[in-house]
């Protein structure tokens, strides 16, 4: 039991400090990754293609919609 | 012909069902039970809970080795085959974007680990009492019920605790699905109505190259520190480059589709064998159940404590409930944060910024997997 | 050179096929006719025909232990898993509604299996004829083609006897088409005018919470009395499971699609692998096709029967038409008491009163597999 | 022979016998799990959801029809 | 714990990384790029190239015995299936239409093959050189990158040269992509401007029993003249056929979607997981590439010379250029030969010409690797 | 080497010859498949299903195209 707690002790610390080594150094690595891409967008700017907002936009849909709200009731119904 | 109906009694399951097994049975109808009417996790519980009802009936032995459900659990548990490719789909389901824009909150998705490790730690103490005698392997096994993502707790413990897998994912899934009784408690108590109320600045536009190569920065870094955590994290970010290289989309629809669905059919059925009235009817059971709910609320507060901390360091621009989101539980526990936002800032819409922190502790987990691997397995 | 040429000669199908295999082809190509231009059950029937024209190609090996079809059938055949996938498709496609609503109708889809146990009296009987030497396990496995259900049909035989296979599931998917020509004449000899005529009572309406709790109770009961049914019925239960609980919508498509139609081509092509000449082409096949005929007819004269019972005694409420939807073959056997019926009274539409006894059917042969794996296995 | 045919007697006997008990057990078991049913929906209204008439009305579906025949048409087509 | 961290960082990639796997990885990189940046084969080269990244990461053991990878391979490559099912899924999403209209384009598709046979030669008299060192399996394997076939090759590489099945691969898939830079120069060296002008005839509607007949045809004189060859031939003609019957849309639509999807990913990982230094990184793959290279065009000359020679026979009904789709790479060259064609005559659509001689190429090809399988095998 | 040679030589000669004798052969017979199955057409012209030309028609698709673009960009936009 000893031991085992000993282990158990081991075991969390070495994990935890991996897990926040990790990610800490990943965060740098991203940000670095990121500056690169903008760089590399701006050398050859074919290469990019439609950034996506990280907050999803929520577009007019009005006809598609109602097409589609239609043909998902038809569905329900018929099943 | 008298022969033949005694022969035909002996194998009745009246003849032959014994109390463990009739439990058991109970147990599979209160998982349908919880995933039918209270929606626990269904697509988890509903097979889990079936499968439950199905190995444990006697005679027919349809978990045996020669069963159907033996069978699957050979070919999908057995290997790790199956919770690697639910990992896959994971990957092409997710959107990154969030964690891309704001990678710091990467940290959040790492504090939010504790709740693996110190329920490693409650584990082997549980061991003090008369009844447990969990190795450091079934610690490890327990722990990652803190992780809050299911394909890693049964990848992980199929690999170093099989006869706790049933419990494990029985747990692990029952407490994703009560996150958001579990979390906002905690979240209120760690923190006061201001912080609650900050609004976070909009986050920025991630560019598709960007959306490229993060997953394979991650999948570098990873093989680089932490090979063993390559499997699961390697499935996870091919996933993602299905579906963010925007030239594969007929893969990236059958990972997202008819792969992660077919498998979580065989991997429910599968989990659900391990309900066994052996290896689930004791008080190590017990001890898991209390455990699971300990990790995810010492994840969670740990998680709020990392915001609080990285709140102060950038002079209020970071909310400390989006913490709460690094426990993974995608989307759950993000929804659940956005939630307690807006009781304190009606205007105050933190979905977006709790799924950066989200998506982390799905990596963070996956890490920590990989670590307990390395160390135990 | 010379001898590369030689060499590649010998190897040709024209230096090696045996009249047996061309034979079979033949048969091969009679199956796709019977498929495309009859219409006979082609979803099953062009697998089965084009495997059993792949199979009895000399030196491809196709069919081995190493070719693709021999492959085939040693991971899902032999194993059992292909049928029981398929069955979970069926439970997962199939409303049972019309037998909720009204369950006595379950004894129409008992009568209906008088056809499985007769038909195996009839093959102990063709024993008696020289070229026949049928075990009690043939015998048991030919009956079962009365219970005009493919899956059923196949994971028996395949248990009970693998060489008799390809027969016996090509005499099941043929009859299956044929219902509409083997059923009316008998179903007219067995009735008069007045009893077709016969409206039936609107079946009441069936709630949410019924139709969850009628597979899991029909589990129960088969674990209860004959766990050697419960692979069959746990998986058609499965099935209805996912498709009634109504929150794994995703499984529940997948198992009435994606894994229904995967299975199917592979089942085909590994049924049709065991059409080879040598357990074909002789005159125990001939007994088979003839007794398979007979387990049809009688099932359904069965079935009839029970219903003109159930019209006496409940003063002329029950058509006795829908006993002949008791053989099961969904929905084709349904249609045809549909049919008869609107020929004796333009008014009278059946076929949502024959789905109760069809799909009791199902459960009825799963229920007689069960029985003589138990007793014969 | 003699005892092969004795045996299928037996295996006829048994098993229509048992199809019989096990598919009349389960008429009365259903009529039960009904009663159950209507009693536990009396008792917890919400859990009452959607009843579906066992006879599928055929519901006017005009919109949703012209719309998804065109698209099907459209698909054959395609093909 | 002390120990514990040296035991970790031990078992680190840091501490682990060869510098072939680091070369393998970049590998791996490349084809990435290619796949996403250049749309080289995406569908293929996004899973090999991916599959090369997670397989050459060391102590993760993915592409190991028990490892994910690892596995697939076995139960997929090993055996031969999944390039079979692909094969079906291929058969199932082509129209021979075309071809039947006009079979004698069958022999475009023949002559295109001595690409194949002229590589074999290639790749014997390349070990004249020193570090060159190749079987005649080894040269077999080689050759078919000439079938410019993917699944093809993959099933004869795995069949005779599995060691090299990365690199074979790899290079069919890419010059099946630079398709449209590799032909036109030698289209426009070995033809005239009036050659390339020439409009042909509108081809004829082929009836829909034609259509159902056709498949069953080839599969009958493969079946006599080359049984080696009805593993490639039988699946392609199954998937055909499921197509074309009309009756079975269910197993169509699964043999064009999700069973070519599916296999698609997990064959991508696997044969990226032959992509090991040890294979990889020597001259022997680029001597591999050259003669992938010089295949091509080889394929693609003999296609229009025998086209030539078949505009002469017909008095000028034939464009030349349409035989340089005879190499298949469906269908890509077909749209190449259009291109070509609207050059020189602003009107002249020659696409459907073109799609005859095209899947003539794969039925060319995979007779080609039947009796490659028959002399060399 | 010489020896591999003359092999490669053999595998060539006869690859390519069985390449072509069967090509071959498929044309004369696909020929006669198809005179065949017009001849089974005229006898069983109820077994006569819907010809389809080689060259594919680009028949009018107005309402059905602009329904499933509709639908297309909805999907592209929701993802
Ligand atoms: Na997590
Ligand atoms: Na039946
Ligand atoms: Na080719």
């Amino acid at each position: 039991m000893e031991q085992l707690l000993q282990a158990g002790l081991n075991v969390t610390a070495i994990g935890m400090g991996v897990v926040f080594v990790l990610l800490t150094l990943l965060v740098g690595i991203i940000r670095g990754m990121s500056a690169l891409s903008h760089r590399l967008e701006a050398a050859f700017p074919t290469a990019t293609v439609s950034p996506r907002p990280a907050t999803p936009a929520n577009p007019n849909q009005e006809l598609v919609g109602v097409i589609s709200a239609a043909i998902a009731a038809h569905r329900r119904k018929r099943r | 012909m008298e022969s033949g109906i005694r022969e035909l009694w002996a194998s009745t399951g009246l003849a032959n069902f014994t109390l463990g097994e009739v439990a058991m049975i109970l147990v599979g109808g209160l998982l349908l039970f919880l995933a039918i009417y209270k929606k626990f996790e269904p697509l988890l519980l509903v097979p889990i809970g079936f499968g439950a009802i199905l190995s444990n009936i006697p005679v027919a032995g349809i978990a045996g080795p020669e069963g159907l459900i033996g069978l699957i659990y050979a070919a999908g548990v057995d290997t790790g085959v199956f919770p690697l490719l639910i990992f896959m789909g994971v990957g092409a389901l997710t959107d990154f974007s969030p964690l891309i824009a704001n990678p710091k909150v990467l940290l959040l998705g790492a504090a939010a680990q504790f709740g693996i490790f110190l329920t490693l730690l409650g584990a082997i103490g549980l061991n003090a009492l008369p009844g447990f005698d969990f190795s450091l392997a079934d610690a490890a096994a327990i722990g990652i019920i803190g992780g809050a993502d299911g394909p890693t707790a049964i990848f992980l413990a199929s690999r170093l605790a099989p006869e706790l897998l049933g419990a494990i994912a029985v747990a692990a899934y029952s407490y994703m699905a009560l996150v958001p009784i579990i979390q906002p408690p905690i979240m209120r108590a760690l923190t006061n109505e201001k912080e609650r109320a900050i609004v976070m600045q909009q986050l920025r536009p991630v560019s598709r190259l960007e959306r490229i190569l993060f997953p394979l920065t991650v999948l570098i870094v990873t093989a680089l520190l932490l090979p063993e955590a390559v499997p699961l994290i390697g499935m996870l970010t091919f996933g993602n480059l299905l579906r963010e290289s925007g030239v594969v989309e007929r893969l990236s629809k059958a990972a997202q589709n008819e792969i992660i669905n077919i498998v979580t059919i065989f991997l429910g059925l599968a989990v659900g064998s391990k309900l066994s009235a052996d290896s689930f009817l004791n008080v190590q059971t017990l001890g898991i159940l209390v455990l699971g709910a300990a990790a995810f609320s010492i994840g969670t507060a740990a998680g709020v404590l990392m915001g609080k901390l990285m709140c102060k360091l950038t002079n209020g621009q970071v909310n400390p409930l989006i913490g709460a989101a690094g426990v993974s539980a995608v989307p759950m526990a993000a929804r659940v944060v956005n939630r307690v936002g807006l009781e304190a800032n009606q205007n105050n819409f933190l979905l977006m910024h709790a799924m950066g922190p989200n998506v982390a502790g799905v990596i963070g987990s996956a890490v920590a997997a990989g670590v307990l691997l390395a160390l135990v397995g």
